[in-house]
This record gives C-alpha cells, structure tokens and sequence, in this order.
C-alpha cells in the first residue's frame, strides 16, 4: 500500500516537475509546479508529517502558488521565447543537473541501508509534537521570522508601488 | 531576561525599525523623511552601544542553545552596527526628499542588520537560514529601490533569482548534514562528525553548503550576479551589502566551517583554497577591464572575498582573527569609498564611468582626497586598513605554510593596484575640456561624518590597529580547536 | 484481513456517495431557498409554478442547464478552461469530506457521520479551500475575455486577502481545543450545552464575526461578490461558460456556502451537538435518537446559516474593492490578531499553576 | 634627550606640516611659506644628526625603539647609521629646494600639491631611518602613493599615465616583497632589522628559500634604483613629475635598500647574485649613455644619465670592495645632488620657453649668463670633473672594482667617456652655437632671487664635496664597512676582504690629499 | 514500506530538474518557479530525514522553509512586476542593461 502510494505519488511529481520544465507556458509550468506540491503533500503523509502536509497545500499551493499564477495572469505572461541564451543554458544546464543527480544518487543509494525503511503509520508527528518543539528549543527562529516576514511585506509594497 | 540580553542588540534594532515605521506611517505623506533617518541612526547606535555592552556578558547561549554570544559574535555584532551606522548616514545624504520610499529604505536596512547579526551568532543552522534570508531578502529589495532607473530592477531581479538559487543549495546542504547526523546543531554536529560518523552525504553537504555560502560572499566561480547587482542598486545601498552581509556570510562560513566541522578540515581546506584563488583572480582580472567605478568596486570586492577566504584556508587561531579583521578594515574603506561614489552620482548614480571621475579632486578636493584614500586602502598601502589586514592575512597563511596561496594572493593583489590606481589617477588628473561637468554638491553633514568615520578607521586600522587586533583575536579564541595550538596550523599536527 | 479492507472501502463508498448525493441536493435546494426568500424581501412571490410552493423549480433548472448546448468560445486555452469548473466544484465537495454532521457512532469499526476523521481536519478544510481559488483563477485567465480575467484577479486576490483572516479567527478555536481534530473542537463544546459554545462559552464570538465575514468574502457571496459584479463585469469569472461548466460554478458556491455553514456550526455552535447540554439525554435514551438527534441539530444551525447568507445578499448592498480589501486587511487582520493575544492571555490566565 | 628623538621628529614633522597644509586656506603663497618653514626647520633639525653622530661607532645611533604592535611583533624602531646618515641629510636639504623650485611652477593646487610633497618627505625620510621591517615597508609603500599623486596631478601632457606605469612598475615587485617579508617574520618570529641579521647569521634556513627571498628583496629594490632592465618607468616619470619630485625619484631609496637589506641581512646570497648585478650594471651605463645621447629632450636626457650613472652604483655595491662601497653611497648622494640641480636648471628653461626640446635651443649662453655658468658647473660636476663632487665617487667605484673585476671596470669606465659626450654636448647645442629663433624672439629673464638662492647652496655643495670628501667618507664608512668585510661566504670574498680592504681605504683617503 | 533512500532519490530528482530548468527556461517566473522546485525538493528530504531520525526538527525546518518561501515570492514577484514595469519583458535574455 506504501509502496503504491509512494509509486503513484512519485510519478506524479517527477512528471508534474518534467512538465514544469518542459511546458513553454509559464502558466503550464505553474499547474505542473501545483502538482508537484500536492503530490508532495501526500508524500509527507506518507511519512507520517500532518501538519506539513496540510500546511504544503495551504501555504504552497494555496497562497504561493497562486500569487504565482496571479501574477502570471496580471503580467499576461505569453509563451517563453527561445533565445540566444538559452543554448549555452542548455548545453550547461543539463549536464550540470544531471551530474548533481548522479552524484546524489549515488551517495544515497549506496549508502541506502543506512537510511532504514518508512513504514505507513508508525512515526506520526501531531501538530502538538511540533509545536512542542517549535515553541521552546526554536522558539527563537520562530519570534525571528517574523522580521523576516516584516521584511517582505515593506519591500512587496515598496516595490511594487507605482512610480508617481 | 538573561536570554534577553544576549540577543539585545537585535532587539534594539528591532524595535528601532518598528518605531520607525510607525513613525513613517504618522508622517505627513509630503513632508521630509530625512529626520526618519535620523531617527535610525539613533537606532543603529543604540545597537552599537548594546553590541558593545555585551563584551561585558561572559559568553554562552540562549534560547536552548540557539544562538550564543561569544567574542566572535560580539566582534560581528559590532562590526555590523557600526556598517549600518555609517551606511545610513550616507542614505541621508544620498537621498533626496522627494525620493520614495524613504521610510521602507530605512527600515529595511536596519532589520536587515538584525538578520545579520543573528547569522553571526547563531549556533543552530535554522536559525541561521531564517537570519541568512532576513538579510538577504532585505537586500534583494534595496536593491531595487532607485526605482526611476531600469537597472535598479533589473539588478534586484539578478540578485534576487542568483540568491534564492544559492539559498536552496545550502538548504540542501543543511538537509543533507541532518540527514547524517541527526542534527542541526553546530556542536551536536560536531561530536557527530567526531564519533567517526562521517558518511559521504556530510562531504556532499558540506559541498552545498559552501556554494551556497560562496554566492553569498561573491566568491569565485560564484560571483556572476555581483557586477550586475553594484551597478544596478543604490550607491548607498552598495555600500551595505558589499560589507555588512558579506561580513554575516563569513561568520556563518567560519562558524560551519570551524565549529561544526573542524575534523573535517582536510576536505574543505582545498575547496577554499580554490575558492580563494579563483576569486582573487578572476576578481583582479575582471576588474581591470571595467569602465564603470561601481562595476570594478565589485570584481575588486569579489577579489577581496578572495583575500578573506586565504584567513580560512590558514586553519589556525590568527587565520581566524585575520579574517575578522580583514573583515572590518574591507567594511571601512568600502562603505567610504560608497560614501563617495553615492554622494558623486546623487543616488541616481549619474556619473559611474572611470572618466566621468576625470578632475574630481579639482571639483571637490574633500571628496576627491577621500576617494583617492579609500583607493589607496584598497590597493594595500601602508599605515592604511587595507595594507593591514592584507597583511595580517598573508602573515596568517604564511605562517601555515601555504606559500603558493601567498604569492599568488599578493601577485593579485599588485594587479588591483592598477585598476585602483587608474582610479586615483583619473581623480587626480585634470578634467578634458570636452568632459561632461560634474558639477558635486557640497557635501552634506551626514556625508562628512560618514567619510570621517570611515577615512577614520581606515586610518586607524593600518596605524595602531592593536584595540581591533586583540578583539580579532580575542575571537578567535572562540574556537578552542585551533586556538589553543596558536600558530601550528591542523595539518602538520 | 482482505475481506475486512474489501468491506471497509465498501462502506466508505457507500457513505460517500451517500454525502455527495445528499450534498448536491441540498445545493439544489439551497439555490431554490435563495430565490424564495430574496424574493420575499423583494416582496414578491419567487419560484412558485413548478410544483407545490415551486418545489420541483431546481430540478427543472438542472435539466435546462444539462440541455442546453455547450458553447466553447474560440480563443479559449481548452485543457484549462476545462479543468477550471472541476476544480472549482470538487474542491468545494471535498471538504465535507471531514465534516461530522452526526453523534461519534461506529459500526464495523466505520465512523458512520463522518467520511474521514483526520486529525488536521480543520487544516484539510482551509487546505482544500485555498485551491478551489484556482477554479476562479483559471476560468478567468483561460476564458480570454477581460472580464473574465478581471473577475478572476479580483476573485484571487480576494480569495488570498481573506483568507489570512480566516485562518486567524480559526486559531481561537484550536486554542481552546488543543486539536485540528474537528471531533475534539466539538468535543470541547458538548459538556454544557450552549454554555459551552465557542460561541457563547468560548466568548469567541469576535472570532465568529471575523470569520462569517471572511468566508462571505472567500465564497464570493454578497456583499463580497465583487468578480461576479454584474453591473461592472457582466458575470465576471464565468462570463464565457454555459450549461453544465456553468453549472458547476453555480454548484461550486452554494456547496462552498454549505461548507462555511458546517463550519461555523462545527467551530462556534457545537456542531451536532444538543443546545441543551446532557439536559434531555435522559428524555431520548434510544440508540435510533441519539444517532439522529445530533443530525437534527446539525442540520438545523446549517440551515440558520443559510438563512443568515440569504439574507445579508437580500440586504447589503456591495462593497467597492478598495474598501474591500481595506476592510480585509485593516480590519479583519487586525482583530483577528487581537483575538488571538486575548484568548491566549485569557487562557494562560485560568491555566493551573505548575 | 633630543638624541632619543630626533628621528621622529625628522621623520614627522612633514607629516606634521602635510596636515596643517591640508586646514591651511588657499590664500596667498600661505601654503608656500608655509612649507618652506617646515622643510628649512625640518633639515635644520637633521642638521643635529652629523653634529652629534659618533664617527667612530659602528651600528645604529640615535636608536627608538618602542613596542607598536606586539602580535605580530611589530616595533617602532629608528635608528641611523654611517650609510642612512648623509641619505638623510640629502634629503632634508633638497626638500626646500623642491618647494622653492615649485614656487612658480605649481600655480594651482598648491594644497594637494604641498600636502603630497610632504608626505613624500616623511616617507622617504621614513625609510631611511626605520629598522624594523614593517615599519620600513610601511614607509617604502607610502613613499610611492604621493609620488603616483603628484605625476597624475601635475604632469604635464601624460601624466596619469607615467604615474601608473611609474606605480605599477615598483609596487608589483613590492608585493613579492612583503612576501618575503612575511616569510622572514614566519621563520624568525621578528620584523627587527638587528635580531634578523643576527639570526639569518646564525643560518639553519633553507638555502633555496633565503635565496627566493633575497631576490624578492633585490628586484624590489632594483626597480626603484632602477637597474638596467627594469628602468622602464624612469624616462616617461622624470618627463612627466614636477621637478621637485623628479628630483628625487631615482636613486638613494633603492641603492640605500640594497645596501642595507640585500648586502646587510643576505650577504651570501647577494655575492651570489654578484656576477649577474655587475653584467646588468655594466650594460645600464652603456645602454643609458648610448640613449642619452640619441635625445632630443632635455628631461630624457637626464633620465637616461641618471640610468646610467645609477648603474654606476649598482657596479660598485656588487663589487663588495670597501672602496666600491663608498663610492656608491658616495656617488648615490652626488647624484641625488647634481641630478636634482640639473632638473632644476632644466626646469627654469622649461619655466623660460615652455619646451625642453633641444634642437629649439642655441646661444641661450649669452641672453641668460648666469643661468649658464650654473648649468656648465653643474654638468661638470655630473661628467666627474676633479674639484666636483662626482669625479670623488667615480674614483672610488672605479678603484675599488678594478681589482676585482677588471674587465667590467674598464667596460664602465667607456660610460664615463660617453657621459661626458652627451653632458658637453647639451650644453653646447643649448647655451652656445647660433641664436635660435625661440632664444631671440622669447623675452626671458636671467635668474632672480629665489633661483639664486635656491642653486648656490647646491653648487658649493657639489664643490666641497670635491675637495672635503673625508668629512662624508668618514661616516660613511662606519655605515658601509661591514658590509665589505662581512663573514666570508666564499674563498674569494674573503680573498677580496684581506687584499682590497685595507688598501682601498688608504687610497681613497690619499685621493684626497690629492 | 518503503526504503528512505527512495524518497531521498526522488527529492534529488526534484532538486536536479529545479537546477536544470533554472539554467534552461527564459521566463521569469519560470525561472523563480524553478527555484520553489528546488526548495520542495529539499524539504522531501528534510521529511524523510525527520522520520528516519525520529526527529521532529527536521519537519520544523520545513515549515520555516514554507514560511520563508513565501516571503521570497512575495518579495520575488513585487521585484519581477517592477522589472516588468521597467523593461515590459520577462525574458531572461532581454533583462540586460547590463552585461555580464
């Protein structure tokens, strides 16, 4: 059952993430990109992360994602153009990503005994595990991102103000 | 309340920023937002007196060991207070009272300074990804705030996509360090590694980790967006984020390096001595073709971040104090030289050609006279900061033999006395007739106090810099590993 | 073990077609009750022909509507403007997926009113909520048609604006119950009736306003319905859609208003169960009672809030967007965040001393 | 009392006077008067050291010595000997010359102009006088930057680009320098020129790494005297400085270094390298004579013989013979003398007709007598006339080589033959011949007053430098005579030492009975 | 059940394809949606981890990296609608004022 969920989910993602990358529509790559997430939502639950998974969808493919497409929207963003760059990106690109992925690959499956195996249901973390540990070893990160927070509303209006 | 005040000047600065946001927003909508920036230098100075009060606190953690205060840190603190002091000043002067925005400007700059001064005290690696993105998102954005200019956006936009991009490799790292330890601690981390558990997932972390701190300080091959970034943002802000940042960016890389790390020293030792190569060369080399003053500044601050990183590769107690002062002296003729650069070009940055430079001296002695003097602490002369720290850099990597490292970095450093140089000379020579007339306002009061403070310590670094070298080296100290040995570098024990 | 999984799904099938159908109907009716009752504050009489009181009216529209013919304008994008009313309509049928409309009785081990008790039930419904935003956003954008797409950027940035809202006026509740778990809020609820309501008991009615307004606004229902403004975009969002994709919409808000009324009854109102506390259960001991009993209650406060939605569009006249989004952000932020320090002092004030 | 710190007041009082020039107005010649005072009391008060220097003490005198940094262990450390005593002296005394010379010439500016002319005093002042490594790289470094300054500032058609070959061309090699000068502190744990000697004396360092390290020193040094590959920089520089800083660009800073490091801390390595320095010396004076006379500008000229008389004292360091010794110092201070007045006799042309090409001259002996004698004084006493200055130094560098090197003497002594040709025929194609258009048509004054002044100082200087040459050997020899008799590193040093050493000093002393 | 190692494989698969598409695509937005590849790519990781490890930290980590990713787009996107405001393009390649 694990195992399928895992399968099927997996996919899901490594195909909405090849769509991302192969879409020319921005507002493609971004439903390909929702997927993703989703998927990864229920991956999380997979591995016992609740709370994470439903703050996956919430935070990412309810509210980033959406700003994304909002703004793919308000921008009317057409199809990408390929231009001169792109080549040496390509010839860059590819081979760059896919050595990373070799190398991580690599270090993960030959060292793959040591990560054990995940079982459906057997390490579970509620919301209260979290937020035990949320609000008192990083209780201070957290007080912190709240500047972090600040920060990104005074430059989102800031920057996005119209020019008088 | 012990807690508190461990991280007090982040407090202050915090609190400093909310008021003055308030303050913005009480604000008539036409009236000046000058007396707001005031009112943030009081703040950074507070931040400087509380940074400099917690020399007196005997060093520890707070908050369950999330973030300590130590001699290094303390050392940052200060150093980052002080950058943003004198940064804002040259705000105020650069600004105009018509200029948007102000408030925003103002604020951002002084919670970005609490990002960075979490970063150098943070023991625990969410804390300082949580910092590193505080001070980065900070600047992304002022980056793009000389809005009347297409290059300020365009600047923000390269810095803001070059940055996230490095931000999510040092994620991965941190993922990957936890994934083979069980823990993001930096000490925990470090018994971790020392119990011999050291799978190959710790060298891809920390791989990940250094590119990512890499972009961050604009070291080579990691540097691409640094020229875009200078030349596009706001002189002031230039003179921000070429050091303050830079500064925090270092302390985490010394702090994960050191002290998370220090068994593994083989195995990152050469990372950054071709790190350092690369970037003192391909800083040098990419400067010396430039035509803009803001573009070569930041190939020479690439450079610089070359010169910072050989301290790192010395791996002993005075590599340590020689990179934190080098840190300072840098941040001190840096945000000068900006000093002057923003006052020249008026924040709109009319003028960043090396030729549009022609005859400053003559049009404005002062600030010719500062300029050629932070040029002159850049190129490395003597009883100048600049000639100080280099020195007391080389004499660190000297003294652990690394020779090569040394010759080359002072090979690169005779290099940038060139394009510095042409600088200086086309300050110093007298304007063509056919040049545009750069007509230089009178510098203001903020201005001259910046430019003294800065032509100050940079004075006083390379003449009696013994009060900063014992801080530096009282630093050090925090990582016991390598200071109880001063002077015999890890290797050859 | 086979058998007991094969029977498990079965009756969980059995309990989702049985909601889903029951749903549906309810939103069929609901659109009838919208029409009588705005017509009685019109003063005049509503649908009132087709059958007794006009009460066969939704099945007559449903038929017209799955008889008519389904344009596809021209310059539409297909695959999206396709998906963008299934998007809309399941997201809006799948949060009653955790809902318990009923007493906790099992059978077969199956919770039988409820689909799912998850323990982060509170967050699938927001979860679920937040994408439904892209059935708006994708009509819009994929119609090609500006007023589409200006609903549709109005509807997403409403949607998001008050969504924080939303999302703050719940964390009151959660405080108080310590648990996502949309069983426990009730829980928390039961022991002395209305007494015990978030509501009354919980003196979480700030957060109970902050929330009725918010959801009026993510449902895009009066006096929020700004991207569906007839007088200044046609129909908004929907403009370019007819029959079935048309449909869906229409189905999409009403179960969405279906949705925010279990909701509020579930968080504020005790859910199912009885204003009176234990005070009856001696009255009604049969097994047959106590299941139904609780669905009654249920079913009555959604209805009150059904009501309640009727009747602010019969009475409100639309906000302006900018008062809009200066109501969600400089008002029902704000007080939300208040709420929330209140509640936690409140709280810490009456916590044991350790 | 004064004797513990004359040097720092020496050493900074320019400094001193630099800072109030920068606060002073820019009204007036306020800014000129001023520096003149500062420089008049400046070589009033050098003018302390021979008085009070003990003539028979071998090493440093008027020691500082204070503690500036402690790690790393960097000390503030001055003191003179025999060979930095009249270098110091030298310099103190042309520094009113430089300001009185650029009275009229600087007529804009004069703040940063003055204010830089001063630091460059300190800086040079600076490094002679300093013994403690860093201390003295400090003051070498410096000593360029207001130089580059002044070149870019007033240089007249291609200044910024002299200034930054100048700059580049010294500060390169200075880099590797400090290399080496790290290195040393690594290995020694001290910057002291005193503890380095005598702990690079001790030896147990690696033969390969002291001789690595002692090049760097060397070419460091060798650009800035400069040796002949490495001049590149001189000609474009001494056309393009104002006078004041042409006077000193060249010359006493590198030779003085090479004495006092290359022979002083590496005497092995430096007698290795012996052989290569004679060649390169003996090829810079011919190569430098043979260019000189193929100019046409009176300021290349002059550079070319300072090149070439330069190598003149490059010969006589290498030849490591006491006499050869002296005379290079000898000669180091004759042409800081004599070059500089001839830049200033240049100058006060160029002051007159704006060019300082030759062929516009002719006859210009008979409009501006005075002017004449003085130049013909001037270049007799470069050429090494007896009587002046110059004949004394070529003497002792001639005779302490030819012993040792024969060949390469006699090679260098065809240098002092074309030296003279090229000298002589300046000076006819300039003062005597035909008046030329621009003599006639150009209304000019003979000298007055300032110029006077600022010229007979240094023309009887040249003249009892001639014919009082004890009194500057005998200091000099305290400075120089260790490094003749140094350890002997090989058979043939100390071959040299046993059979030159005593003689050469006998007939340099009887020379001047002569 | 499933091996960790297989979700790490799959987040470094996520993670690749972020990379290669940051460097390949022309878009913006794109480019930026790349970068929100790459950091759900990581927080996979940090999940797996977090289970195998038995520690919750790692789940934290993720959360601060949802949090932090959203100030990033909002930040991001205000930048991306000033760039578009400035220069009317969202292709990389046409973002160049200033050359590299």
């Amino acid at each position: 059952m694990h195992l399928a969920l895992f399968i099927i989910f997996g996919v899901f993602c490594v195909a909405g993430a090849l769509n991302l990358l192969l879409q020319r529509h921005p507002i493609n790559s971004a439903l390909s990109l929702i997927v993703v997430m989703s998927s990864l939502a229920v991956l999380y639950l997979l591995l016992g992360a609740e709370f994470l998974a439903a703050a996956q969808v919430i935070v990412y493919s309810g509210a980033i994602m959406v700003l994304f497409t909002f703004v793919i929207m308000l921008l009317n963003a057409g199809k990408e153009e390929r231009t001169h760059g792109s080549r040496l990106a390509y010839i860059a690109g590819f081979p760059g990503a896919a050595a990373l992925l070799g190398i991580l690959t690599f270090v993960f499956l030959s060292r793959g005994g040591d990560f054990g195996q995940a079982r459906l249901g057997e390490y579970i973390v509620t919301t209260s595990d979290l937020s035990r540990v949320l609000f008192r070893d990083l209780l201070l990160p957290f007080e912190v991102t709240s500047v972090l927070i600040l920060i990104a509303i005074l430059g989102a209006v800031a920057l996005a103000r119209k020019e008088h | 309340m012990n807690d508190a005040l461990r991280i007090l000047p982040e407090i202050v600065l915090v609190i400093a920023g909310v008021v003055l946001m308030l303050a913005d927003a009480m604000m008539a909508k036409q009236s000046s937002r000058k007396p707001l920036g005031w009112l943030a230098v009081v703040g950074a100075l507070a931040a400087l007196a509380a940074s400099l009060w917690q020399y007196e606190l005997p060093p520890g953690t707070a908050y369950f060991g999330v973030v300590q205060t130590d001699a290094f840190s303390v050392f940052f603190h200060v150093l980052i207070a002080c950058i943003v002091l004198v940064s804002l000043l040259i705000t105020i002067d650069a600004v105009k009272d018509s200029t948007e925005g102000l408030g925003e400007l103002f604020a951002l700059m002084l919670f970005g300074a609490v990002g960075m001064m979490f970063m150098s005290g943070a023991t625990e690696l969410l804390l300082v990804f949580v910092a590193l993105e505080i001070s980065s998102i900070s600047t992304y954005i002022m980056a793009g705030f000389r809005r009347k200019s297409a290059k300020s956006p365009e600047s923000a936009l390269k810095y803001f996509l070059l940055g996230s991009f490095a931000t999510a490799f040092f994620l991965y790292g941190i993922a990957l360090i936890f994934g083979a330890t069980g823990t993001t601690r930096i000490e925990a981390i470090a018994a971790a590694v020392g119990a011999g558990n050291t799978p190959a997932l710790i060298y891809v972390g920390l791989a990940m980790i250094i590119i990512g701190l890499g972009f961050k300080v604009s070291a080579a091959p990691f540097h691409v967006w640094t020229p875009d970034v200078y030349e596009g943002a706001p002189s002031p802000v230039v003179a921000l984020m070429s050091t303050g940042p830079k500064a925090a960016a270092f302390a985490v890389l010394l702090r994960i390096a050191y002290g998370a790390f220090p068994l593994l020293h083989t195995h990152w030792v050469p990372a950054l001595w071709w790190l350092a190569v690369l970037s003192m060369t391909i800083g040098n080399l990419g400067a010396l073709r430039q035509r803009n003053v803001k573009r070569m500044l930041a190939y020479s601050s690439i450079a610089h971040a070359g010169y910072l990183l050989v301290a790192f590769t010395a791996l002993s107690a005075e590599g340590i104090a020689a990179a934190s002062f080098y840190a300072v002296s840098y941040a001190a003729m840096n945000v000068g030289i900006f000093a002057v650069i923003s006052h020249a070009g008026e924040y709109d940055d009319r003028l960043t050609l090396i030729d549009d430079y022609r005859g400053l001296a003559y049009r404005s002695p002062l600030l010719g006279g500062a300029m050629a003097f932070f040029l002159i602490s850049l190129i490395g002369i003597p009883f100048t900061g600049g000639f100080f720290g280099k020195f007391y850099v080389f004499a660190a990597a000297l003294h652990s033999g690394l020779v090569w490292l040394t010759i080359i970095g002072l090979i690169n450093s005779g290099i940038a006395a060139y394009y510095y140089l042409r600088v200086v000379t086309a300050v110093y020579s007298r304007p063509a007739e056919a040049s545009p007339v750069m007509a230089v306002p009178r510098p203001s009061m903020p201005l001259l106090l910046a430019l003294f403070l800065t032509a100050a310590a940079t004075l006083v670094l390379g003449i009696v810099p013994t009060g900063v070298l014992a801080r530096a080296r009282q630093a050090a100290q925090t990582y016991p590993a390598f200071s109880q040995t001063a002077g015999t570098p890890l290797s050859e024990r | 073990m086979e058998t007991g999984l094969l029977a498990f799904l079965l009756i969980n099938l059995a309990k989702v077609i049985v909601v889903v159908v029951i749903m549906l109907m309810a939103v069929a009716y609901t659109v009838l009750l919208e029409r009588k009752l705005v017509g009685r504050i019109q003063n005049r009489w509503g649908p009132s022909r087709v059958g007794p009181f006009g009460l066969l009216q939704p099945l007559v529209d449903g038929a017209k509507l799955f008889l008519k013919e389904d344009l596809m304008p021209a310059a539409v994008e297909r695959p999206l403007y396709i998906l963008a009313p299934i998007i809309a309509l399941s997201c809006a049928l799948i949060s009653i997926a955790v809902v318990p409309f009923g007493a906790d009785i099992r059978w077969k081990g199956v919770d039988l009113f409820q689909i799912s008790d998850i323990n982060i039930g509170l967050l699938i419904i927001l979860g679920v909520t937040s994408i439904g935003v892209y059935g708006i956003a994708l009509s819009g954008w994929s119609s090609n048609n500006k007023y589409s797409l200006l609903g549709s950027l109005r509807a997403s940035a409403q949607v998001i604006s008050y969504e924080l809202a939303l999302g703050l006026s719940l964390i009151g509740v959660v405080m108080r119950a310590g648990s996502l778990r949309l069983r426990d809020i009730v829980g928390v609820q039961a022991t002395h009736g209305l007494l015990s309501w978030n509501f009354f008991g919980g003196f979480q009615f700030v957060a109970f306003f902050i929330y009725l307004m918010a959801a009026y606004a993510e449902t895009n229902r009066a006096p929020f319905d700004l991207p569906e403004a007839e007088s200044e975009l046609t129909a908004g969002y929907h403009t370019e859609y007819s029959s079935m994709k048309f449909a869906m919409f229409f189905m999409a808000e009403y179960a969405n208003m279906i949705t925010v009324g279990c909701v509020a009854t579930l968080l504020f109102f005790g859910g199912p169960t009885s204003p009176f506390g234990h005070l009856f259960d001696h009255v009604l001991t049969g097994t047959a009672a106590q299941a139904v009993l609780p669905i009654f209650w249920f079913v009555l406060k959604v209805f009150f809030f059904l009501f309640l939605y009727i009747w602010v569009r019969g009475t409100l006249p639309r906000f302006r967007y900018d008062q809009l989004m200066g109501f969600g952000w400089k008002f029902l932020v704000p007080v939300a965040i208040a709420n929330i320090v209140v509640t936690g002092l409140w709280m810490g004030l009456r916590l044991p001393v350790q | 009392m004064l004797n513990d710190s004359i040097l720092t007041w020496i050493t900074f009082m320019p400094a001193a006077g630099a800072v109030v020039v920068a606060l002073l107005p820019r009204k007036g010649r306020v800014i000129q008067w001023f520096s003149l005072l500062v420089t008049l009391v400046t070589f009033v008060l050098s003018l302390h050291l021979p008085a009070h220097f003990d003539y028979a003490q071998h090493g440093f005198q008027f020691e500082e010595n204070h503690p500036w940094i402690s790690s790393p262990a960097i000390h503030y450390h001055l003191g003179i000997d025999g060979l930095s005593l009249w270098l110091v002296l030298l310099t103190t005394f042309l520094a009113p010359i430089g300001v009185l010379v650029s009275w009229r010439a600087i007529k804009a500016r004069t703040k940063e102009f003055y204010f830089l002319f001063l630091l460059q005093q300190t800086a040079m002042i600076g490094v002679f006088v300093s013994l403690d490594l860093f201390l003295y790289y400090g003051f070498w470094e410096l000593s360029l930057v207001p130089m580059a300054v002044l070149i870019a500032m007033f240089g007249r058609n291609r200044g910024p680009q002299a200034a930054l070959k100048f700059f580049l061309y010294t500060f390169l090699p200075s880099a590797l320098f400090l290399v080496a000068i790290i290195w040393l502190y690594a290995k020694t744990g001290t910057f002291d020129f005193v503890e380095l000697q005598s702990r690079l004396a001790g030896g147990g360092f690696a033969p390969e790494a002291l001789a690595w390290v002692s090049l760097a020193f060397l070419v460091a040094f060798a650009v800035k005297v400069p040796v002949f590959p490495l001049h590149g920089w001189l000609a474009d520089a001494i056309q393009e400085a104002p006078t004041a800083m042409a006077m000193v660009i060249a010359g006493k800073l590198g030779l003085y270094s090479i004495l006092r490091f290359n022979l002083g801390l590496f005497p092995v390595q430096a007698r290795a390298i012996a052989p290569l320095m004679i060649v390169v010396a003996v090829v810079g004076l011919l190569y430098g004579a043979l260019v000189a006379l193929a100019q046409s500008d009176m300021r290349r000229l002059i550079a070319y013989s300072i090149l070439s008389h330069l190598s003149f004292c490059t010969l006589g360091i290498f030849c490591f013979a006491l006499a050869g010794l002296n005379g290079a110092v000898y000669q180091t201070i004759n042409e800081g003398l004599t070059g500089g007045a001839l830049l200033v006799l240049v100058s006060l042309i160029y002051e007159r007709y704006d060019t300082c090409d030759m062929s516009m001259f002719g006859g210009l002996a008979g409009k501006l007598p005075m002017l004449a004698t003085l130049y013909v004084i001037t270049s007799l006493a470069l050429v090494g006339l007896p009587l002046f200055n110059g004949f004394v130094g070529e003497f002792l560098v001639l005779s302490g080589g030819f012993p040792v090197h024969p060949g390469w003497v006699a090679a260098a002594t065809v240098g002092v033959i074309l030296s003279a040709s090229y000298m002589l025929w300046m000076v006819q194609r300039i003062f005597y011949g035909r008046q030329s258009s621009l003599v006639v048509h150009r209304p000019a004054l003979d000298l007055n007053a300032r110029e006077h002044i600022m010229l007979w100082p240094m023309a009887v200087l040249m003249l009892a430098m001639g014919v009082l040459s004890p009194y500057w050997i005998k200091g000099i020899e305290t400075g120089v005579g260790g490094l003749a008799n140094a350890p002997a590193a090989t058979a043939r040093a100390t071959f040299d030492a046993a059979h030159h050493g005593q003689p050469a000093r006998t007939e340099a002393v009887s020379m001047e009975k002569q | 059940m499933v091996p960790t190692s297989y979700y790490l494989v799959l987040s470094a698969i996520l993670f690749s394809i972020g990379v290669a598409a940051f460097l390949v695509k022309r878009n913006i937005i794109t480019v930026f949606m790349s970068i929100e590849l790459m950091l759900n790519a990581v927080n996979l990781t940090f999940v797996a981890f977090s289970r195998q490890w038995h520690q919750v930290s790692g789940q934290i980590f993720v959360f601060f990296v949802m949090v932090v990713a959203a100030a990033e787009a909002a930040v991001g996107l205000a930048i991306i609608i000033a760039v578009f405001r400035a220069r009317n393009t969202l292709n990389v390649d046409q973002i160049d004022l200033m050359k590299l």
